[in-house]
This record gives C-alpha cells, structure tokens and sequence, in this order.
C-alpha cells in the first residue's frame, strides 16, 4: 500500500532491516518491543494505515450514540448518525484544537466546542460557528471544517473498522481469511452476538504486539503460566493444549487457533442445547463447516490489535457451566506500555441469565482480575524491559521462534482443510507468531500490497 | 440570576441512612481496619473469616460521561464474586504457581472517611469509605495506586461483624494498574 | 553539645485544644465522612445543606520559606467564600455550561487524622483533618493529586452538625491539577 | 538581535518555515504546541532574548528582600540588594551547582551554599570561601565567580523585567506600545498598583502560548467559553463582548483589548468616586487620555508571557461591586505544559477594606478556582494534545485564524487613534493573535531587530 | 480441585488482640492524629511530649521475597531510635543548619485504618495503622509519596497515652525520596 | 580497553572534548550530570566495561543463594551455585524476555520462567524446555541459550565484582591500588568483613558521579554540610578537617582519604582493645602498614561507583563509642538520578552486641535517616538541575575545581608512602575529584588500557 509514504527513520529502517534478517531464522530482536522510534513508526505505519477495531454496532444501537475510541494515540469518537450512518470523528477542534468530546460514551447530535462554541454534527460537519456573520462572513464550509474524520470506516459481522488511510484494501479484502474466521465465531446465529456492557480497561507494562502475538498462536503457554486454574479446576488437560490445538495462519498477519471441542465431547464449545437450537449454521461454507466439526476457532488476532477468544468453563468450581466469549483490543498508549481494553459478549438472542453467567465468568477468567488473565498481564512485561537493556542491545538479543526450526509435531498443512490461508495440526511450532511478525514487518515498510498475505497464498 | 437563599436545612435523615452511634461507627471502622490490615499482611485467610456466607463482592465498571449518574453501570462488572469466587481465588494463590502475586505485591490499604448507618435490617449496617491502595509488584521499580470508594454491608453476628455486600467504585476509568490480582 | 534530658511532659491542654469524647468525636468523624461522600458522588447540593449560614471557606497561599510560620499568609488567599460564594458556585455548575466540570471529574476524598477538639463555644467544636484528594478530569489519561490538611469549626444544631469555618493548607505550593473547580 | 546566536535545530527551522507559510494565510500549524525541539529552542530564542517579567518592586520593598522565579526553565532569584539595586540571580553555585536559595521568598543579605559554604551577596558577588587561603590561596574574584546574573534588568511602572541577552533593545524599546498601555493600566495614582498577595501558582496541561494567544485578543471565546457567569449574574452582556472590544495591536508582540467602559456607563473600568478621585491623569498623553476616554484596556499580552486583566464585578451576585486587576505570567515547565503564576494588584493607596475586597473577587473570578478561570485552564489543552498526534501531523494540521480574512466587522484602524501600534474599532479578526504568533517566528528566528514591531511601524 | 467449605468461622481472638471498645480505639485515633498534625506543623518539640521515655522506633527493612514473611528482617535497620536518639534528631535540627530540612519539608500525613487493641499489659495498646505520607522539599518541581503501615504500642499515663514502641513497614523496598528526614 | 567499540554517539564526543578542555584547566562541564545522551554512553562504555560491585560473598554464604542486583540499568542475579561458584545472570528468559526472578533474594536452585517455562539452573544453563521434544526436538543448548551471564566475576577480600565486557584487565589489575587500599581497610582480621544486614535503599535525585565524587575525596565539604553534627556532638573538629585528611590517588580513578586517627588518641579508628586483640597486621606489606599507623583509609571510592566510609562515633550524644563502616553503590537509574544503596558492615568475629551498636550508629549517621546522609542526597541535586538549564548551557557552565591550581596547602606527595599511586599530605585541592573525572573521560573514550592510571604512574 503506498498511501502514506515510507516515513520511517533512518534508525528505524536499521532495526527492520535486522528483524527481516532474524525472522529468517525464526528469531524476533529484542529492540522492537520498546523504542521511541519504533514505537512512532507504527503509529503511522500500522495505525495509519490498517484498518482498526473501534466499536462494536451493539454499543451505538440509536441515532446519535457515541462512544470515544482511539486509533493508536489519537482519541476518536465513534458515532452513528441521523441517517444511520457510523462516523469515526477525530475528537480536535478544528479552530484551535480543543477537545469537543469529554465523555466515553453518550448520546448527541452535536459536538459543541466549548472555546469558542464551533458546533460540529455527529457525521463531523461544521454547523456552527457563533457570530456567524461577524466573524466569518459566510458560512465555513461544513465538509472543509469538518472534525477530520477517517475516511473509511466499515463493518464486518456487526464489528466497527476504521482506516485513517485514503486509499487501500477494503475492509473484506484487509480481513480476508480472518473475517472469514471471525463470521465462524460470531454469525452463529441471527443477530450475531452483543456486547454484555461497556469495556473495561487496565494499563499493562507491556508493549501492545505482546498480546497480539500470544493471542495470535501461542498454545505453548497455557499449562505452565495458567497451570493455577487447572489446579482449582477451572480448566482441565492443558498440558495437551499445545499437541491439540491446531494453528490457522489466515494470512495478512491474522493466525488462530482452534480447539478440538468435539473430540472432548463439548461440540460447538460446549454450548448447551438450548442455546444450539437457536443456532443457524446454514449460511457458513463447507470449510466453516469443517472447522466448526474439528477444530474450532478458539483464540485469534486480526492484525494488528485485536484478538478474541472463546472458552468453556464452571461459573464456580464444581458448578454449572458456560461459555464466555472475550474480544480485546492491545491499545498502544506509550513505548513498551498498551491499555487493554476487553469486553465481554453474548449472543443477541440469548436471555439475560444467560447472559449473566457468560459475562460473569468470562470476566472470571479473562477480566482484569481474571484467574487466568492476572498472569498473562506480568509475564508480558518482560520484553520490553529488555528491549531497554544497553547490554541486551550490545548483545543483539534476539527472542527464540525457534519451535518452527525444530518442532517434531507433524506441521504439514491438514490437506482436509480449504478455508483461507493454512491449517497445521499442532499447536507447537510458533508458526502463527512469525506471521504475525512477518506482516508488521511488511506493514512497517509499507509494503503491504499484497493484502491477502503469505498465509493465504501458500494455500 | 441567582439568589442567595438559605434552603431549608432538611434533616440528615434524606441525605443519608439514620448515623450509626458512637459504638456502631467503632465497629464498622474496627472491622474495616482489621480488614486492610489482614490483606496488607497476605494474610487472606483471616481476612476469609470475615466474610459471611452471603457475600457480593462487585466491582463494577465506570465510564467518563455527561452525568455522574450515568457512570457506573451496575449490570456491566469488572468482577462480580460471591463467596465461591473468592474461595476460588484463595486457592488459586495457594497453589503457589499464580505468578502474578509471587511474590505478593507490597500494598497498603489505606482506609478513610468511614460512615456507618443502620439499615432496615437491625443486624445489617451500612458502611460507606474511601480507599487508597498503594501497590508495588515484584521488583517494579515504579508503583500503582488504586483509588475507590466501598458501599459495603456488614451483618452483625454472635462471632463479630461479617462482610456481607461490598460494591467498589473506581474512581478511574481505566486501571493504572496491569491487573486487580488483589482484594479491594 | 546536647544531653538527653527528657523534658517535663506538659499535659495535653497547651499541644491543643481539650479532646472531644468518643462521642463528639464520632460526630466529627461522620460529619466528615459524608460530606466527602456527598462530594464525590456529586451530591453538592445535599453537601450544600450541611453549611452553616455563617460559613467561611478560605484557601490561604502557601510559599515555601525558611519557617513553617512564615508559609501561609493568612491575608492571602486563593479561594475566600462565604456561604453567598459557595451558592454562586453551585448555581454556576448547574448552568450545563461550567465546561471544566462536564462531566464531573470523578473523585475520591479520602479524609484521615481527624482530631476533635472542644473550643470556648458550648455548641462549637474544632476538627482538624488530612485529606487526600484524588481526581481524575473528563477524558485524562492521568490523575491529579492534592494533599492538604483543614481546620475545620463546626456548629452544632439541632439539626445536626453544620461547617461553620474550613480553612484549608495545601501541602504544596503550586497545584499538581489545572483548576480548583472542586470542593475541598 | 543577533546577540544570540540562532541556534535553533534543522527540524525547527522546518517548523519554523511552515509556521511562516500558514500564517500567510491566516492558519498555525499544530506542531508548534506540544514539541520537545520546538520547546528547547523557546527556552533559547524567547526566553533567552526577551525582556521577560520577573516580579513586581513591591513583592521586594525592603533591603534584603528577595523572592525566587523562573525565566523559561531556569530559576532565579530576584533580589533587593543594600543599595537599593535589583539583581536577577542563577540559583546555581558556582561551585559545584547546589541551589543556594530554596525557598519562595524571604530576606537576606547573603546566600550560602550548603554544600562547601561558598557565599554570595544578595547583589550576587562571591564573598566568601571557607578556608579560603588554603583552599584557593587569594580570595576567588568575587565578580569572575559570582552567581550569573540576568546582564541586564530594569523596571517599568515598578514592573521588574530581566533580559538574558547580553545586548538587545532596551526594556523601553522592547516594551514599546506595551509599555505605554501598561502604564495607562497602572499609572492611574501615585504610587501606582502593589501586589495584594503573593502569587498563586497552578499547572496547566496546555502550552504557555495558549494564554498568551487568549489574552492578547481572544475577544470571540467569552460569550461561549464563560457563558455561565452570565447566567449566575457575575457578568453581562457578554454576547456583545466581541463587537465591544477594540483591538490594540501594539507592535512587538503586544496586545490588549479595550473595552468601552464609559459605553455602558462604567468610565475609568467602574471605578467608584471615592477611588477615581485618588487618580492623577495628568501625567497621561493625549492618545492616552484618549483610551481612557474610550476603549480602555482590559485584558492584554506583553510579550512572551506576561498578561493582564481589569474586570468588574459583584462581590457576590446581586451584591456590591468592585473592579479588579489581575496580571499573571505564562510560565513554561515543560513542552505542553505551564505553570500559571497569578496575582492580584491593588492601588496603592487603596485601603485594607478596599484592597480585600478587590482581592477576594479577583479570585472568585480569576484566581484558580476562578469562576472564568477554571474553563480557560481546560479548554487550553486540545492543542497540546493535538500537536502529539501522529494523525495531526500526516495530515498537516493548522489551526484556523480565518476571521483575519473573513470577518465583516469594520476592521479598519481607528484614525481618532493616535498611539503606537494600531486599533481595530473591533474585536472580530484574531488579528493579535496572529501577531502575536508573527513576533513569536521572528524571535524564534533571531531576528528580533525591528523592537517596535510590524504593529507600530504600520501606525 | 477445590470444594467451597464455609471455614468454621473462629472467633475474631486468634486473628488479632482483643479489640478495644469505642473509647480506647477513639483514645487511639486521636493520639494518631494529634500526632500528624503535630508533625505536619513542625511542632516537633510538642510531638516530642507524646513520647514514651522507653520509646523505640523502628524503621527495619524490606525486600521483595516469595513468601511475605520473609520480606521484613526485625534484625536490619533503615532506623533504630530510643528517646535519646529522638532527642539528638531534634537537637539538630533546631542547630539552623540541618540543611535538608531546610526549609522543612511541607509534608501531610494521612492516618487511616487505625485499629486498637488490648494487650497483655492493663496500661499498654496496641494500635495498628496505615499512613500516607506526602512530601514536598524546598523547591522540588515535584514531590514524594512515602507510604507505610505503622505496629505501635501506646502507655496510658495519667497524662494521657504516650508512644512506648513503633514498628514502621514501608509498602516498598526503595525509598522514592531522598532521605528520612522526617518522622514517620 | 577495546572489547566494547567506542558507540558513542556524536553528541557525546563533543561533549567529551569540551571535558578534556576543561579538566586541563581544573573545571568540568555542567553537561555530563543530566544528560540522556552522556547516561546512554555511561550504559556502555562505563557499566558495559569496568568491574562493578555486585554483592557480598556474606550476602549469598550457601548454595543456591541469591540475590538480585543491577549493573548499570541491567537487573542482575547474582547466584552462589551448588558447586560453590558465583554466577551474576541476565534476568530476561531468552525465549521471549520474561523475568524468571522477581524477589531481591532467595535461595533455589533453579529459575523458572511463569511464561512457558524454560527453566534456568542457578549457573545460568538453561536445563528444561516443557514438552521438550514435540517442541524442540532435541535438547536447546544449555550454554547457547542460557541466562546472559557476566563474562567475567571475581572476588577481592570478599567481595564480588562483575564484568559485562569478555575481555580486559583482570579484577586484579584494575582495582591496583584501590584493592591494595580496600584490604587495608576490611582483612583487619581473618575472616574480613561481612554485612551486617541487608542494604537499604533510597532514590535521589542526583548523578551517580555527585555520590562518586564526593567519596573519592571532598574533605572541604564536611565543616560546612555537616556542621550540624559538630554542633549537637556526633563528631568533633571537622574545621580541620580538609587540612588532616590525606588524600590517596590510588590510579584507576580510585581514591581514598586518610584520616590521621592515632593522631587525634584514636589508632587503628578507634576500635577498642577487645576488638584490636582480635586484629593480624601481620599480612600487610610495609606500605599497608604505614598507612595503618598514620592516614588511615576514612572516605574512599572504588571506581566506577562503589565507596565506603569509617567512622568512630558516640551511640548516642555523650554515650559510649563505636566505629562503623559503610559501603555503598551509587546506582544509576535515570539522567541525574541514583539509587543509593548502602550497607553497613561489621567484622566477622564481632559479637551480636558488637555488630548490633556499630550497625545501629552506621545507621543512625550514614543510612537514608542518618544525620550526616540527610544533608548529602539533596546538597548534590543542584548540578543535576544546572545541567538541565539552557541559560547554563548558553554560557558553558563548568564547575570549579581550582584549588588543585590555587591551593596554598603542601601538595608534594608523602615521600614516605611506598604504596600504589600518590598521597598527598592534605585533603585541600580537590585532586582525586579531578582524577575521578580524567579516568571517566578515558574510559567514556574506550581507552582504557593503561589499568593502573594516571595517579600510580606518577608515584
Ligand atoms: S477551539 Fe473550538 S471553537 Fe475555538
Ligand atoms: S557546591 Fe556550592 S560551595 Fe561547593
Ligand atoms: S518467555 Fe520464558 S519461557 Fe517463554
Ligand atoms: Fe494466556
Ligand atoms: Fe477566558
Ligand atoms: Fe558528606
């Protein structure tokens, strides 16, 4: 994509030049996850340029609800307007910069600036301008004195995306293989699925790509950081995780893995039957169909920022069970530091106990006081600590992808398999993580032309 | 243009719960005392004594908006635990491989502007207070503060008061902290 | 060259005024309890019901100088209301446009060391508190924090307990937040 | 001035290069509110070459007295020395730079550092080593090592400036109109205004040029931004506030707005009979005399960051009524942020009663918790956040003065008018602003030789 | 796997001391507080009255360990004081040229979850409390949070309550201030 | 020294020709105490190279002991392993950078990272991978992919230093006369010294060279700084004390003052007989013992940033005596910032009692409360603050040490000192200051080849 123009620094291009030479021995360098430089090149190269996570339609259901977002660090207000229509709105005035929106949510038709009172409409236009006449003459061009607004926004399966670039792939072409994957988690049934209330945020120590890669494929983690859950029986068997999960590389940086529900006897995630019959699988294809009968989309990311994932568990120990289902968003606030955001979902049509329990539970595990979620919030901090280590960089610290090189599970692509992208039957290999980077890389150099990605095209 | 007009001094009785006396308000501050103490002091067990077999423990979610009624959002939790959860989360710690509190963050609950009021129930008071928690993970060579409000119950037993309900309010959005591994 | 000479333990009465019993003290502690309560919840005019019609309400300016005597200056102020003032401000945050405010900055008002002495006045008493105040701004992604410590007069009605005088020390010299748009 | 060398970096004279670009069409690019280049080079450009207000004479009257500031970021000690002499000290030691001062404000004649005890004079000169012979043999030269001092200081209207600079226009060249309107200001009686209290200090997140910009003429932000005060009776009439206003573009970077008090049946700002007849206007010229006459000036900028206000008001709504002055400095603590020092004047023959109640209500509206204060302080820091936008700055953000080239307000100069600089009969246009920023890119570009300014050569 | 097993709810003995009734816990809170006023004010001399003359004052330190009984070593000292070690602190600081409290620090200290308890002793109690403390230094742009939980026990004399012994743990293992020029 | 490449950037080799001009005329530059540039090339060329101080072997006596440290900003283990041996460990898992140690110390024999478990033996080898085989196929390498490890740790006299950098001199060779003087001081008596107690740690707002400086020899600064203690009795005669302290410039940038304890009654610091019948001088060469009998080692630093202090003192005001001994790191965190960390340290053979008086009353002198240590950690904040001015930048600032050109003492060396380096018979003219800075400028420039220094050579 040439819309923004390669404006990476000269140091910057250096550290690229080292990740490409890493990557190609399955090794990341350390001085990506925390660095100034880095961290403003992708604030224009990923931010600026892909597209974005900010809502879900479910949060602004009426005219004139709002919620405010952001697209890396720049504040936007998500809007549905008069006609319908969702507008991502960039929260400066366009008179000399003061903030029209002070809230995280709300109702309105307008954004009153309060300086000097620049009255904006919830699709962005300039309406306003107080003294009119004296002042200005003739009205300022509603469209020209606009909030900036992204210029293209769209939606996918009822979730809110947003590009701050001109030009590009659409939304379907930038998902491809994970849109097609995300519709497997979501379009279950009529309606899809809502949110179960507003996100709740909290502000790790970490850079942002930690989450995303750990979400893209690392099945590897689970039964050593999240052992504690299986000890209390919130969880069983995960010391198979890694063998039982298999690895989608959906290509354009998107990788999930899926979980072989049915082969421990918990079709569809476990979903009870009253839940099931609500379900209507007929609009799926034959691949999502396969997927849906083996295994099953379970943890992901859409690159760059936003994973989900899908688990099975008792609302207490020993008691009744449900199956919750987290998005996030790895919101980059700092070099080396990112907010989460993480809400919890729900089937439209389920009822509010129903709901109740998936919500509680789900912010059980995977809230901010999650049991599992606790761990992975700390063990994430790591990398960025070293990536600010002067001996580390004297050293070229490199992370260890090496599981690709040497892993002795079968890593042949299930030739049963013929969604987008690939499918390994293994969890191990670190595979799904190298294509996350991989496409950072291309995305950073804006190269990212090619949008269906390397996983797509060895299909 | 306003004027200044006294208003008419309404008793305490609209603005809040009939006060606890002298003896009810030392209770309350008593047991939210030893409360901070016992969880300062990773000492959960204890602090498990206290609670009564009813309890809610919620935390629910708030959001910046045009009105303070419309902050916080009482079906939409960061964490909704009944005495299971927390029972749950007590041996989770115990298990000695729940890495984010090994070791156990160095905290102090720092515990104030106690209000204790009686309720309809002759056994169950009303205990409002303000919380800073000051937090230090690890080797962090920074720290985290948790600041919040508790709208808590206490049930009046035989064996001493028993948190039965604790609702926190945040005061922030966002937490400046990477995780609420800790009890409020 | 000093020696140790462990001086004549005055008593209590020239430290500070004659302590109030566990009762008035409780008074106090409540009182100030719920107006930190009311305050954060954004409840300013039921706040507004416990003021005396005598109040006033004075944040001296405070200098860093070579003495803890010379850094106030008691004839210098940032903030000198009256009851009439206080309206003022009130009736101004109800306009929907006092923008600094909108929405509310969310609070917490931790109130601590609170010390109730009796004065020359039968139905007044003198209350020193700290206070921690911790407020975070509309969209911020930071918080603002003000320290200070009062000293307090309250009159004691029929009604209940009223604010008769604050005057409010500032730990610091200059404010860590942008405005005084608040209560203290 | 070329007594500084333009040492400004190559990333800031890009800067500076489009600033000079967009304000040839009445725009301001973002980038220069919130910028770690852009802000070194002020502490350098600006605050290194101008005239820059440190205190008032009447903070320090006696020997002895000495009160502690700040020039740009650095900070200094303000002193009345035996001799009557006012000295603008560094509080560095010349030793080993311990502060040798840390306290506000005080009295005395020697400032002895803690460390090794060297000790300087309240007029600055080293007077003192410990063990001096054998430590240095001959006594140091008391002025070779003597705590640097600002190279020249002087004082207008008992207004104590301080230049860095070695060379430059004199205080009174550089004041200028501003100087003239200032004493309009202040000059009223014998004796002239005094402090009615030490300063108040609060941190705003907004760059220090925010309020100097307001200041200097922002008439169109009164009747939006502080619309409540009307509402509540502490002011009227507001919505005519801009119409009202005249704007004096002084030259130099200065700027004031003139109300017309006498218009509204206010003359000499309100002030009340017992008050005007202390004053002595025979000291006035004739364009003096004038401004008195008609717009006299209530709220203005000296440039950089010095302004003043003159309002009046009930005491409380519906009570008596007082008029109030006000002066403060934009204190720069770091890029996007500032420290604002405030204070409250009072004429010095007013008495303690007079005096209290001018104080307190200066407060109650401008003090922090200043009923228009507080709104200003917040409505500031859209830019500064704005200029920290990765989004902003790909697209070239300005920010608009367009009313300079729009307004249908009669925006030719007043011919009646016969003081330095110039006056609009209006306060539509932003035309100060913009000369504000105009003195602002010259300074920053070292080419300050033209003291007077484009405002008073155009006269 | 954990089963959810109600604990036999012991009584509040084995957890704590006995608690003192509403007059020696409010015996207690105002001691605390008096204390920090005094201290806020630098009235060091009268804080100095409230002194037991077997007082010791213990800061020990503190590092970050797996288990939290390991963090605190009661043998390793930040400061060990007895009275005459007080004494020798405030004599020097009256010399006029202790220079980093020079001018003193403006300081707040926030008291809060104080809990008294009966000890072996009929004239001795043991008070437990967290305490914020706020530091501002000279001229510092900035200023310093010392955050601690303090074990004390208080002597009642016929002149009122006298420190006998403090025990300070700091919430964390670097100080983020410069010194200790200050009582905690 | 040539391991480390001379990486310092272009900013820096400026800065380090105005130092070599300036320290030529008895000045330094104010820019090297609060510099982000300097700090990053300190990260390198001086904590990247130099022996730094670690830990005590009395701190980790058993296997499997541990306590975690820094070198320069890097988190260190340093580790007593199960055959005796002392590792000093990166503390970033090479998988992916997670900390595999978050206490300050401990005991185990292995470190295991929460993340995906690699573990770590207390030698650094990495000994397990989970699902070692479907992961990684064979074994990884246990010295490969081990903990970065110190290349290079030694001990003298107990106590533990590291290398970051593979090749240079050997311990020994680069203390020289330093470790010739740090003996003298701690192998009084077989068994040496060992802590009395964990070291206590507090954050100040100054250069870790302010701390180096002070203790490589500032004798003038004790009657001004610390008069207080004179004047309440903790400490007698400090006016004379820059004229009886010696100063010792041991090469190397190492440094001691020697105080004349038998002159003033008190030999051998004023141990008392129980403790000096406990002494073996017999080890020491002639030299050693002429320094015992005259100027004994008092206030010293070990370049870079490891001093230690002797003092004799009453326990309390007028009370019996005791000598103590502290040690301490000036630990670098930030530009202008350290953490102190300091220890108190006793003779092994001490009693209970012994060590209990000598560590209290250290303490009560030298720790964070210490009525001597108050004063220092904010006397040295000024050049900190001065470094950050641009008005001191303007002007190029330098700091004075003229009394090594103007100092009236007799600075002929002691010609009847035969031990390394030089000793001076006053501690007047600020020469092992000087020394300290001439051996940083060597080694910021990478040229550190000659160990013993500038001062042995001139012996
Ligand atoms: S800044 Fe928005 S209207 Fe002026
Ligand atoms: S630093 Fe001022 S006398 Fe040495
Ligand atoms: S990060 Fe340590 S095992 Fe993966
Ligand atoms: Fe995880
Ligand atoms: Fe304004
Ligand atoms: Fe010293």
């Amino acid at each position: 994509m040439t819309v923004v123009e390669p404006n990476v620094a000269h140091g910057v291009l250096n550290i690229l030049a080292r990740v490409e030479n890493e990557l190609a021995r399955n090794r990341v360098p350390v001085e990506i996850w925390n660095s100034d430089a880095v961290f403003r090149a992708e604030m224009d190269q990923v931010f600026g340029t892909c597209w974005v996570f900010v809502a879900h339609e479910s949060e602004i259901p009426k005219a004139g609800d709002f919620v405010q977002r952001r697209i890396g660090l720049d504040p936007v207000i998500v809007t549905r307007d008069g006609k319908g229509g969702i507008n991502v709105l960039s929260n400066y005035c366009r008179h000399r910069g003061t903030q029209v929106c002070q809230t995280d949510a709300g109702n309105s038709r307008f954004f009153k600036c309060p300086y000097h009172g620049w009255t904006y409409s919830n699709n962005g236009d300039l309406v306003g301008t107080p003294h009119m006449h004296e002042a200005y003459g003739e009205r300022m061009d509603p469209k020209e004195w606009s909030l900036k607004k992204a210029p293209r926004v769209d939606v996918r399966s009822g979730f809110i995306f947003a590009s701050l670039a001109q030009e590009g792939p659409t939304l379907e072409e930038y998902l491809g293989g994970g849109g097609w994957m995300l519709d497997i988690l979501v379009n279950l049934a009529p309606g899809g699925m809502r949110v179960a209330g507003p996100p709740e945020r909290y502000q790790i120590n970490a850079d942002w790509k930690a989450g995303a890669e750990n979400f893209s494929g690392d099945a590897y983690h689970v039964d050593t950081l999240h052992w504690s859950n299986e000890e209390v029986g919130m969880i069983q068997g995960t010391t198979a995780n890694a063998e039982m999960m298999h690895a989608y590389d959906l290509g354009g940086g998107h990788g999930t893995l899926g979980f072989p529900w049915p082969m421990i006897g918990l079709p569809l995630w476990g979903y009870p039957p009253e839940i099931v019959e609500k379900f209507d699988l007929s609009t799926f294809d034959d691949a999502q169909r396969y997927v849906l009968e083996t295994n099953l989309p379970t943890v992901g990311n859409i690159f760059p920022n936003f994973s989900y994932l899908r688990a099975f568990a008792p609302v207490t120990p020993g008691g009744p069970t449900t199956t919750v289902t987290t998005f996030r968003v790895w919101q980059p606030i700092a070099p080396g530091k990112m907010e989460l955001w993480n809400w919890q979902f729900v089937f439209d049509f389920q009822t509010d106990e129903e709901a109740h329990d998936s919500y509680v539970t789900g912010q059980l595990l995977f809230g901010s006081a999650g049991t599992f979620e606790q761990d992975d919030t700390v063990a994430w901090e790591g990398a960025g600590r070293a990536a600010q280590s002067a001996w580390m960089q004297r050293e070229q610290m490199s992370f260890s992808f090496d599981q690709a090189g040497r892993t002795t599970a079968d890593t042949t692509f299930d030739a049963d398999y013929h969604g987008p992208g690939t499918k390994r039957r293994t969890g191990f290999g670190e595979f799904n993580q190298l294509s996350f980077y991989k496409r950072w890389l291309a995305v950073m150099r804006g190269d990212t032309a090619t949008v269906s990605g390397e996983g797509a095209t060895t299909r | 243009m306003t004027t200044i007009d006294t208003p008419d001094l309404a008793p305490a009785g609209p603005v809040v719960g009939p006060l606890a006396d002298a003896a009810l308000q030392n209770t309350a501050t008593q047991f939210l005392a030893l409360e901070s103490k016992l969880l300062d002091e990773a000492r959960e067990e204890d602090w498990f004594q206290l609670l009564d077999t009813d309890l809610l423990y919620v935390i629910p979610i708030r959001q910046a908006t045009e009105r303070r009624e419309d902050e916080v959002n009482r079906k939409a939790y960061r964490v909704r635990d009944t005495l299971a959860h927390v029972r749950l989360r007590l041996d989770r710690l115990a298990t000695g491989v729940a890495y984010s509190e090994i070791p156990p963050s160095r905290t102090m609950r720092l515990v104030g502007s106690v209000l204790a009021t009686r309720t309809d129930q002759e056994d169950v008071i009303a205990v409002s207070s303000a919380v800073l928690l000051y937090r230090q993970r690890g080797i962090d060579p920074h720290f985290d503060l948790l600041p919040y409000r508790r709208n808590d119950t206490l049930r009046l037993t035989s064996d001493g008061p028993r948190l039965l309900s604790r609702e926190i309010l945040l005061t922030e959005v966002a937490l400046a902290t990477p995780n609420l591994g800790l009890f409020l």
